[in-house]
């Protein structure tokens, strides 16, 4: 039976185009810190250390763990890099939870990172191979079809994801630490702006970022003493599915469906809706929100771009199930952190720590993260009340 | 299976990474540009060249600069025979740590010699600075022998 | 805790180069190998699944997306990877049993690393502002470090020699090695330099390769009536990236990483170590306070063949090999990663009586 | 100007490393075959799909494959993009149509371009057919086929996308 583990601490690195002021571990460093100082912990009450990012391309390091174990105080300590593509932070922080609550450590630190300024995302997203039996169009080629699909299957209207374009943004304009600040972004705006791979315009997409994101986990013990209230690890599940396979559901994967249920199962959850107060959920192309929340379970198939459109998912329209308060995937990407930053940001949730996009009373929220051709899956539940 | 059996061509990956190197790295670089090498000192006193951003053993961050001398001697070293491409010299050299006067824990560069009998553990060696120096570590072009193998 | 053992192990030929086939042609064959050990059907059959590999080994992002295809992961399944040595992998996958969510698990390392050319692959694994744009290659810092334990007095060419004619002869018992074979240390030591002080035989040939491993709780190894070794004990330890700062001459994060592992608990018949150099091997059997009585790398080790990402976990599959043949009773396995034994994982295995 | 206007900031690093890339046993068949001008799958022993380009593995039931079954160069469009921007590698001049065709037989999509059309009357369960290039320039790669160009056949209703037979669509 595992063991009870909590998040103590949180930090993040301010999301930028590009952190033109520090290096690769000066990154890194800044989030581990900043989790380390809200946890009121110092390197030495740290018993191992787990990293996550995308891949090495993005930096040009290859495992770039070996040259941060300095800057995360790892030396004498076990370090684990994780990488399974988009859903790394997510799966990263599991793997982290893990090392409590297989009862073999008390105390870890997790980071996550990508600092996507040192390259081009696209070119290190699929670097040229000789022989390449696929045509190269980019990670918008790939889920704009999807997309299309998922709109001709549910008949959404085509402003559905200009609505949660704007509504990503308005939330992330309550997060300081959020890229993308466009506090008076509106429909029109979206709808105008370039159209990249049709129907997904550049203001339905994400953000290029620098950034990085820790936790400090802790068992039952250690997170009862802590400073600040812990965040209860109530559920986490992975589920991975082949990229392409005859009879596969791109629009709703079962890996999604599956992962969420497991999830669910542990957390005691049977109406994600009703029994969960907000998500975090992986949303790198507007249209993903009304997706997701139909592979989630939080809408019948078909009807998610109804609570879309009916302002559920908004801070801002009083929504009874927020989404992504602190502005998710659309308002900053950091590739290899996003995931993490979904896990971590519903742990602030429960903490009552989000500031200024906190949901009022948030008890138990769902980190969601996915990857590769929407198809690995990384989910946590977080609780506020101790299992 | 027939011809198709080996299908294969050479490719190059490779992209030009734009680094930001941050106040550590970027005052070594800086200095460096300047033709003069600093390092800076861990927590247990030792003067570290290339600085380091963080304590290796207090994971603190360093921040206190010292600046070494171009010299030093050489702590260990390896005798390539067949310089690869992308390596600093075409012709054989050594890659040697060398603790620079004025610093404790060496530093890895190359060390350009006519022959291998030539290097010894404890040569001196000088940097010999590249004519136009930008703040790279390449700014030292390499490192020369002062003395002979003793 | 929950006690783990080790029930199925399959690694390929060290191949110089593998020829045609491409990463799920590398792993299926292993995979294939490891479901009829323990009489499983595929991947749905266990509870986890956790890979290792490097994408730029193989010179593209996300080399481990293909493996898989491999796997027949449809209905999906519980995975993850590690952009490590497969024996870190394993480490994953001890932990989700420990923990409870899962009761086997399977996990695989790959790599076709003689598309490139490692040493210089492996100089990118320098710090990316000091080294790595010197292009410093992985041979050429080993050399450094050897250099270091022979003027310490701590290894002569001699003692390096020896561990290349041992790793040699034991690997003519091992159908998967690269090189085998008997070798005077007179005619090693009349070899010619080749990063010196090291000679081409002191290095690890590159090799291309797969290898796959099940664990799972004795519980369910007694249900699959399947022989098996206890995976005892298993710790890894990293060490600072400043090799001016390592004591190259000793291995302390293999101390650290034994003494969580209990190495020192009992008898060490037989330890598998990861080291690509010969003098590593030398500075390994001392950190892991190895005594005559042990038989170090009985399989010839990576001198003998080098499957960059999963040689680690083969060291693993090694011991667990003997130890099931009752060859030993129990063993240590070692795996290493980055520049001259930056990280070290230890692994006990013991015999199931 | 002071000294931290001089500071060193940032500098570049070309990271430039060579490889020797093979193509796999099952790509290279399939590629030695599109040279001739012939599209060729592999079936899974175990649930009988067809994939195209073949990775020499059933993905869904992880065995290996080994019988290859010919293919005709008609498609379906199974869903679509038009892409707006340059995509770093592809020399392609947007705005391009990329579609997920799933070819006549086989129960797998892929990726190619439509053109000879326009853009905006592209749509899911269109029938479309390669246009291959001339003969001589034919080599070991997918792009043989310049694009696909709608037929004047029949839409294919979506529950039948990916399981016609290698026949085609009669309507």
């Amino acid at each position: 039976m595992s063991k009870l583990a909590a998040v103590v601490g949180i930090g993040q690195t301010r999301y930028k185009t590009r952190r033109g002021d520090v290096s690769i571990a000066g990154l890194v460093r800044e989030a581990a810190a900043n989790a380390l100082e809200d946890a009121g912990l110092g390197w030495d009450d740290v018993e191992a250390v787990i990293i996550g990012k995308a891949p090495d391309m993005f930096e040009g390091v290859v495992m770039p763990e070996c040259y941060l174990s300095d800057a995360l105080g790892c030396n004498g300590k076990p370090m684990l890099r994780v990488h399974t593509a988009g859903s790394v932070g997510g799966s990263t922080a599991l793997v982290a939870a893990s090392h409590v609550q297989s009862g073999s450590f008390r105390r870890v630190l997790t980071v996550t990172f990508e600092k996507q300024s040192e390259s081009n995302a696209m070119w290190a997203l699929s670097t040229p191979q000789p022989f390449s039996v696929h045509l190269n169009a980019g990670a918008g080629g790939y889920f704009a079809p999807i997309i299309r699909e998922y709109m001709r299957r549910s008949g959404a209207p085509y402003d559905v994801g200009l609505k949660v374009a704007v509504k990503d943004r308005l939330h992330g304009a309550r997060n300081p630490l959020a890229h993308l600040q466009l506090p008076h972004i509106t429909m029109q705006e979206v709808e105008e702006s370039m159209m990249l791979w049709d129907p997904l315009r550049f203001l339905e997409a994400c953000p290029s970022s620098d950034g990085a994101c820790a936790m400090v986990i802790a068992d039952e013990e250690l997170a009862t003493r802590s400073p600040k209230p812990p965040a209860w690890i109530r559920g986490g599940a992975m589920r991975s599915e082949p990229t392409m396979y005859a009879g596969r559901d791109e629009v709703n994967p079962r890996a999604g469906r599956d992962c969420a249920a497991d999830v669910y199962r542990q957390a005691g959850i049977t109406d994600p809706r009703r029994d969960l107060d907000c998500a975090e959920v992986y949303v790198p192309f507007s249209w993903y929100e009304p997706m997701w929340l139909e592979n989630l379970g939080f809408a019948a198939e078909g009807e998610g771009w109804k609570l879309t459109m009916a302002g559920a998912t908004s801070l801002d329209e009083g929504g009874d199930i927020p989404w992504n308060c602190s502005g998710g995937v659309l308002s900053s990407n950091p590739i290899g952190a996003s995931g993490m930053i979904r896990f971590a940001e519903a742990a602030r949730q429960v903490r009552g720590d989000a500031g200024a996009h906190q949901v009022p009373g948030a008890r138990l929220a769902l980190g969601h993260a996915y990857g590769g051709g929407a198809q690995f899956f990384a989910m946590w539940v977080v609780g506020a009340d101790k299992p | 299976m027939s011809a198709a059996d080996i299908l294969s061509r050479d490719f190059e990956l490779g992209f030009t990474y734009t680094r930001s190197t941050g106040p550590v790295v970027g005052r070594f670089l800086t200095d460096l540009r300047e033709r003069r090498i600093v390092g800076n000192r861990a927590s247990d006193g030792r003067v570290i060249v290339p600085p380091m951003e963080y304590d290796p053993v207090t994971a603190e961050a360093l921040t206190d600069f010292v600046q070494v001398a171009e010299c030093g001697a050489i702590v260990s070293w390896c005798w390539v025979t067949q310089p690869r491409a992308a390596h600093p010299l075409d012709e054989p050299f050594a890659w040697a740590m060398i603790r620079l006067d004025g610093a404790d824990v060496p530093l890895i560069h190359c060390v350009a010699a006519g022959a291998e009998t030539e290097l010894a553990t404890g040569a001196r060696v000088r940097a010999v600075w590249a004519e136009q120096t930008r703040g790279f570590i390449s700014d030292i072009r390499y490192f020369e022998l002062v003395q002979g193998a003793s | 805790m929950q006690e783990l053992a080790v029930v199925a192990f399959s690694q390929s030929d060290c191949l110089a180069r593998a020829g045609a086939a491409n990463e799920v042609e590398l792993i299926m064959p292993q995979l294939q190998a490891v479901y009829a050990q323990v009489g499983i059907r595929n991947a749905q059959d266990v509870d986890f699944v956790c890979s290792g590999s490097c994408d730029y080994l193989q010179g593209a992002a996300f080399a481990f997306v293909a493996g898989v295809d491999a796997l027949g992961a449809v209905p999906p399944i519980k995975e993850s990877h590690v952009e490590m040595d497969a024996a870190w992998a394993l480490y994953e996958a001890v932990l989700k049993i420990r923990m409870g969510q899962a009761e086997s698990a399977l996990l695989y390392g790959f790599s076709r690393s003689s598309s490139g050319d490692l040493p210089m692959v492996l100089s990118q694994q320098l710090d990316p502002y000091y080294l790595a744009p010197l292009w410093v290659d992985s041979i050429s810092l080993a050399a450094l470090q050897a250099r270091l334990l022979l003027e310490a007095g701590l290894a002569s060419e001699q003692d390096m020699a020896e561990v290349v004619v041992r790793s040699r002869r034991n690997a003519r018992d091992n159908p998967h090695a690269r090189l085998r074979g008997d070798l005077s240390i007179e005619a090693l030591l009349a070899e010619d330099m080749f990063v010196s002080p090291l000679r081409r035989a002191d290095c690890a040939p590159v090799a291309d390769g797969a290898a796959a491993m099940i664990i799972c709780t004795v519980a369910r190894a007694r249900e699959w009536g399947v022989p098996y070794a206890v995976l005892s004990g298993i710790d890894h330890r990293i060490e600072t990236h400043n090799l001016g700062m390592r004591d190259l001459t000793d291995s302390p994060s293999t101390r650290l990483a034994a003494r969580a592992a209990g190495v020192a608990e009992g008898p060490v018949e037989v330890a598998e170590l990861y080291a690509p150099f010969s003098h590593q091997e030398i500075i390994l059997a001392r950190a892991l306070e190895l005594g005559p009585d042990t038989r170090v790398n009985p399989s010839g080790g990576v001198l003998a063949g080098n499957l960059m990402m999963a040689s680690g976990l083969s060291r693993v599959g090694e011991v667990f090999r003997r130890i099931v043949a009752g060859d030993a009773r129990r063993g240590v396995a070692h795996a290493t990663s980055g520049p001259c034994l930056q990280h070290n994982l230890v692994a006990v295995l013991e015999s199931a009586s | 100007m002071s000294d931290a206007e001089h500071a060193v900031t940032g500098i570049e690093c070309p990271v430039y490393l060579q490889y020797h890339f093979t193509a796999g046993r099952a790509p290279a068949r399939f590629l030695t075959r599109i040279r001739e001008g012939v599209l060729t799958g592999q079936r899974c022993p175990r649930c009988s799909n067809v994939y195209i380009p073949p990775r020499g593995s059933c993905p869904a039931c992880g065995v290996p494959t080994e019988e290859e079954v010919v293919l005709p160069d008609k498609a379906t469009v199974q869903s679509f993009t038009v892409v707006a921007i340059p995509i770093p590698n592809n020399p392609i001049e947007p705005p391009f149509v990329v579609a997920n065709l799933v070819l006549d037989g086989a129960n797998i999509a892929f990726i190619h371009l439509i053109s000879e059309c326009d853009n905006s009357a592209v749509h899911i369960g269109q029938r479309v057919q390669a246009v291959w290039k001339p003969r001589e320039e034919w080599g070991y790669a997918m792009d043989n086929i310049r694009y696909f160009r709608p037929l004047d056949e029949p839409d294919v209703p979506v529950e039948q996308i990916g399981r016609l037979s290698v026949s085609g669509w009669e309507g």
